[in-house]
Formats: C-alpha cells, structure tokens, sequence
C-alpha cells in the first residue's frame, strides 16, 4: 500500500536525535512489549500480514506514537481479527475467557533455555531446493511502475527505475501473497540502483542503493 | 470471512484509536495482562525475554564478530560467504539473522544499512536497534541523502569515497563490516572488539579509534 | 518536495467526516487567522513561496494540528524569516518596535469597503500578453519523472505519466522558480489522465484524473 | 541571505514546534497580538475580513452562479467561457477567483474538485472551505478512489457515467455546475437556488431535490 510507513527519500522529517544514551528499552513497556511479541501470536498470522497491519495504522498514530506501541497496536489489532482479544475487553481490561478454549497452553521458559536455544529463533524465509536464478547477474532490470493496495516490499521511491542485478539468493517466501495467507517462493535478488536513477539532486554522486527486490517486482531490459 | 482484510483491520485501528489509553504503557499493560489471563503467555517467560536482550544481547556480539573477522582470515571468509552459518560457531544465530548478509567497508566504499518500509534488523546480534534508526527522520532520508546524515553522526565521508546504502527490503539482514583501526594490529579480540561502536556496525559511524572504547 | 502534503492518492487516512455543520468557522481564531492572512503578509512573500513554507511544517504536526493552525504556523515562519518578527517576541508575546520602523501603516477598512472592493482581491497570474500554446490539444504527454526538493505542482502520483492536453490556459507564473523569488512565465495546461494510467487498482474504470500543469513538467510523446 | 531558503523555514519551524503554545487560540492570538503591536494589521480590518466571510460570502453566491446558468442560457455560455468575468457581472469576483472555469455535469459525466497539494478552493463564491475537504482523508483518496469516497458521502454513481476529478494545481479554481433536477422548470432564481448544496458544487454530492432545501 501507499502508506505512511513508505518513507523512503521522503522530505520533511527533521533532524536525527543522533546522542542517544546506549540502552535496550528505555522503558520498561517497551521491554514488555518487545517480549511479548517474541512469546505468542494470533494464529495463522505471517510476518507480512503483521506488517502490513502496523501499516494500517492511523498515519497521524503512524507518525506521533512511539515505536513499540505501533506494536502493541498491531498485536492487539491481529489478536482482535483472530477473535481472540475483544473491544471490549481491551476497553475493560478484563478477560472473558470463553474465546480462548482451544488454544496450546504456553510453556515457562528460564533465561537459561532461551539464551541456549535462541538459534531456534533464526527463521528460514528461503525454499532450500529452488536455488537458480532466472535472471542473471549484471543483467539490467527495470522495477515495477506502480504497488498494489496491499502489503508490497517494493518502495515507491525505487519504481518505474533501473537498476542491475548484484546478488541472487535464492528463492523466498513472497511477502505480497504471504500477506495474504498464501505462501509461495520467488527468486530474490539484490538489485544495485545509481544515486542518480533515484534522486534528482544525485547527479554526478557516485553512491548506490541496494534493494533485495522479488522477481515480480523486475523485467529485464537491454 | 477472510482473515486477511485490510478493511477490517483498518476499523479495528479506528476502534483502537478511540478506546486505547494514550499512555503507552497502559496499552502494553492491557495487552500483556489479557494474554497472561486468557493463559496465551507466561509471564515468567515474557520476563525471560526482557532479560534475554536486557543483559545477553547487546551489539557486543557484532562487535566480537568484526574482531574475529579481522584477525582470522578464515572466518572472515565463512563470514562473508554466509554470515548466519558463521555467526552459529559463536552460538549468536537467534532472532531475524536467518538471513544474514556482512558487507564490508574499504578505503573506497562505505556501506550504511536502513530499513526504510518498517525497522529491519539483526536483533541476535546487535540488541534492539537504536531509536533513531526505527525514526521516520532517518528512515526517510538515509537513501536520500546519505552524507549529508553521516555529517549529523559526526562523520565526514570523501567524496571519493562510494556508499552503499542496503534497504533491508526482504528477510535478509545487514551486518556492515568496519575497517580495523590502525595501530591495533598487535591487540588481542577482547581489546579490538572494545573498539567497535554500534553505529559502526550499521554504518553511522565509520573511523574506528583505538584510544576509545565503545560509547554507543 | 516530497514532502507530507503531497497527498494524492496515499492510503491509509480513514474515513472523511461528511456530516459537518455547514459554518464558515468553527472556533473564533479560525477566523482571526483566516483574516489575518488576507491582511498582512511578510515582504517579498508568493504564494509560492508561502506553500512552501507551509509544507515545510514538520510532518507530524502537518498531520495533526488544525488546518488554520498550520497557517498560523507559515504566516509566524514567514515573518520571522522576514525579520519582522523574532523568536523571543513569540515566546514572551511582547513586541520590540525596534524592527518595523520602515513598514508601511495599515489602514482600517470596513466590512462595507470589503465588500464593495473584494474584486480587487481576485489575483490574476497570467501574462496576457502571451497566449500561443507551444503543445496542441489533445497532444500525448509524459510527465517528468522526478520532482525536486523545492516547491513544485506536479504532484507525486501524475510523475512519470501518460495524458493528453486538454485545455490551455495561457503563460502562468511558474511556482517552481516564483517559490524561489524569481517570477516568471511558463504555459499552463489542463491535462487529462485516464484513471488506469495512474492507479494499479482502476484497471476497466473509465474515470479521468484532470491536473493543470505547466510546460517544464511535460514531454511531448507519440 | 537569501530569503527563500528552505533549511532556514525548516529551522524555523523546529523552533515554533518546541515554543509555541499548543494551543491553536493561543497561537494565532499571538500573531494577531504581535502584526497590531507592531503596526502591521488594523485590528478593525480584521473584524471586517471575519464578518465578510461570516455574514456576506458563503455557498449562496455559488447557488445563485447556479441557478442563473440554469435559466439563463447566454449567461451559462459566458460562464463556460470565462467564469470570472460572468461572475464579475454579478459582484462575486475576488478572492482566488481570478481564474475560475466551471465543469458542468451531463447525464454521462460527473466531475469532482479537490486540491491535493494543499486546499485551494474558489473563495469569493463558495466561502470557507468545509473541514472535509481540507483533511488528508479527502484529499488523498478523492484522486484514486472517487467512488467510495462519494459513497460516504451517500451518493451512488452508476459505472456508466464517467468521473472526472479536477485537481486543483495551478492558480485555476473550479466550480462543478449540476444538473438542474427534474421538476423545477417553473421554478423562480431563488427558488432554484435553494436548491443547490455546497457539496454539489464540489462534487461530493449530484442529485439535488426539488423537496429539500439547502443543508451543506
């Protein structure tokens, strides 16, 4: 979607608070937060889908509210769509547990187990046993002129350009559908953009922008 | 009905929006307090986890990986070869390095890492992320205008000098290899990986000192 | 720029509140600033030069202060950069005289003369003396790809766009350059969009989009 | 220095976000408090401005632009042709209608007015803008989905008329002329004009009733 969270080369943003003091969670909701996102989620729930509903939010709520409390909205919103959390309960907050039945028990887990098993945490987005690219490396591409209303990964600041293929990695699981409950694999590639084919005020820079774009985002040209 | 409609939960964010208590804490607190009562979490386990990247997981790990990077060539190249196989041997595989890409600076290039749709980042082995890196401020315009946000960091990079700027757009995440400060060539890994900073790691900061230990 | 006020055609701003009292100003100081803007403004100010300004209020209060507050806001910028008023003078609301000896004294007009005059208010910003398009009706154009950090009027979603000219409205001032002080005359044209040309989702809508632009912001195509 | 210097607004308005008051009254009495201090503004002309646009200039003026081209043929010929000189006729030139040009609807077409890039709008003849039209809301989704946005303002509109949305980037305004609704041929210019919403000269409304007066 074209959402507020869009916000590359984006003007207008202000100054960067670049001092700031070295600390995990600067309050402790925020170490509750990042906690609980790690501990349970509504099911059938994929990182796309999560996303794309923390880009639902309100953008004035986008931009003013804290980090980790698009968060928490964004849990509460997905818990409230699986009909597992209820307006009304969140106006109370108190539980009416007749919703939540069926649901796994969930395990107590020591600092210990999770310090020592925090490689089960390492996700693989990748299809192991598709592995060749069908485009090939310092081939030429140009990127999608327009999103979709959905979930998407490619940015508005990068389509309609052309870059060139750096790097393949295989095939991942594709955000766009997966946002949408369906999972399928498409090759993925990093794909190297001129300063220049991005920005207008980038004439003569020599930087480059590297995306990792799917390959329904590309079609080669000469 | 789907559970996938954008519509719905764009009502459900409105219905949010009026009945959530502004205090940000409070919102966490109802959510944290129906999950533990619906039986949905542990508490105990939530508590496990604030712990876990309170005290264990901090940019400290990155900051041994660029050590080792630096004085075994060996692992440098498993390293750059596939950084999430790499980083397993150190026991710091976790949390959103399941893919995991190191790219290195030179005396020509400078590499710099965002995520300019959400916040992307390798959690297992630098921590949380600094809040400016999650702001709209730096999201927006680190693609834009890298250099003139390097100046706000305090770093002046050549002209001559080529960025890099890696959007983590996929499940990939960005590790940027800083270059190993001179004079340091006899240090041991503790001393070197005291002088790699975060922002190093992400590429915010790009002059490593060998007589300052890591602020932030 | 692209900047926060560029809003066509973003999502995610909720539902428009339709059933409005129908009253010119809600509170009293909508008024005041809506009349304060017709009857001051800083020297050497466009209105070009005023957007600007406006858009260049920080996005998150852009978003969520009243609309006549952010006027408020640009005409307090405009001064200040005037030199007309400072800092200090807003945050004590006391005013040192020192600077204003030069400006010329307002006169009090009453609601009779407004009304008898308001004619003169209806600004022209053409230049009569140039009326021959350089593009014909119904000419293909594409339109410029980039923008440009400063003011400009070709918004985000018409950037790199099929239409066909649909009217000329002779040699308006051109915003691009007016927003930097410099006045000068450049074609203007209403230019037509089919809807599909400009939206992934309008595929089969046979709606049409209408933008008036100027000449430096289109190509002539086949 | 150069007066039209974006970083310096841009700083500007770093301060006035950290020292003005919240509050929007506070804010503008401040200006208004300073502009008469210093000598800038007559208090006195500004009443008259808020009285202008309370008492004298509103929707009306447009209904009566209306009703005229709906019994007066020649009038509605010199309204297509040049709307600010056909309004001149009528006393009702002024502000931001030097360039006025109005698009009528026919049983095919259906035309809509917003203003993306700010909120331009025809003030000598229409007055202050309603609150919708100046929100992100309108002016974001009127360019893209014109059908839904109508259909919160409960107006249907059949896949067969065609919707031409005007977006108002120049210093060019529009008006939407109506359709005169069936059964008010006899009627006399006051009459009919009555008939005629604000919304209907915007767009956000199409189907106007002999039976209900004027509402928004």
């Amino acid at each position: 979607m074209d959402g507020i969270h869009d916000l590359g080369g984006k003007e207008g943003f202000g100054p960067i608070e670049v001092d700031e003091e070295h600390v995990a969670f600067r309050y402790i909701w925020e170490g509750r937060e990042w906690a609980l996102s790690r501990c349970a989620r509504a099911p059938h729930i994929s990182i796309d889908w999560w996303r794309h509903c923390r880009e639902l939010i309100q953008a004035e709520d986008y931009l003013n509210r804290p980090y980790f409390d698009s968060w928490a909205q964004t849990d509460l919103s997905t818990y409230i769509n699986a009909d597992i959390l209820s307006i009304e309960e969140i106006k109370t907050g108190k539980a009416d547990n007749s919703s939540t039945k069926n649901l796994p028990v969930p395990v107590k887990l020591s600092l210990e187990y999770l310090r020592k098993n925090h490689r089960e945490n390492a996700i693989k987005f990748n299809n192991p046993e598709r592995s060749e690219p069908s485009i090939k490396i310092n081939q030429s591409v140009l990127t999608n002129r327009n999103g979709h209303s959905g979930h998407t990964r490619l940015p508005q600041y990068a389509r309609g350009r052309h870059g060139v293929i750096h790097k393949y990695h295989g095939a991942h699981i594709f955000p766009d559908l997966s946002a949408k409950g369906i999972k399928t694999y498409q090759n993925l590639y990093s794909v190297a953009f001129e300063a220049a084919e991005l920005w207008p005020e980038a004439n003569g820079r020599r930087d480059r922008i590297f995306l990792d774009l799917w390959e329904s985002y590309l079609i080669e040209v000469n | 009905m789907s559970k996938f409609d954008s519509k719905r939960i764009t009502e459900i964010h409105q219905h949010l929006h009026t009945h959530l208590p502004s205090d940000s804490a409070l919102r966490v607190k109802t959510l944290e307090s129906l999950l533990v009562e619906k039986g949905l979490v542990n508490g105990e386990t939530i508590d496990a986890w604030v712990e876990l990247y309170s005290e264990v997981i901090g940019p400290k790990r990155g900051a041994e990986i660029v050590a080792l990077a630096w004085t075994d060539p060996e692992f440098k190249q498993r390293l750059m070869n596939n950084a999430s196989l790499a980083i397993d041997e150190l026991g710091f595989l976790g949390t959103a390095t399941g893919h995991l890409q190191v790219v290195e600076n030179t005396p020509l290039v400078h590499n710099l890492v965002v995520c300019t749709l959400c916040s992307c980042y390798p959690f297992s082995i630098l921590g949380i992320a600094p809040a400016w890196y999650k702001t709209a401020a730096y999201r927006s315009r680190i693609v834009r205008n890298p250099r003139s946000v390097l100046e706000e960091f305090g770093v002046e990079i050549d002209d001559s000098i080529e960025i890099r700027v890696w959007d983590s757009t996929a499940e990939l995440r960005y590790l940027v290899l800083p270059q190993q400060p001179e004079g340091s060539k006899s240090m041991d890994l503790k001393l070197l990986s005291s002088l790699v900073t975060r922002n190093s790691m992400i590429g915010t900061d790009r002059f490593l000192k060998i007589n300052t230990r890591r602020k932030s």
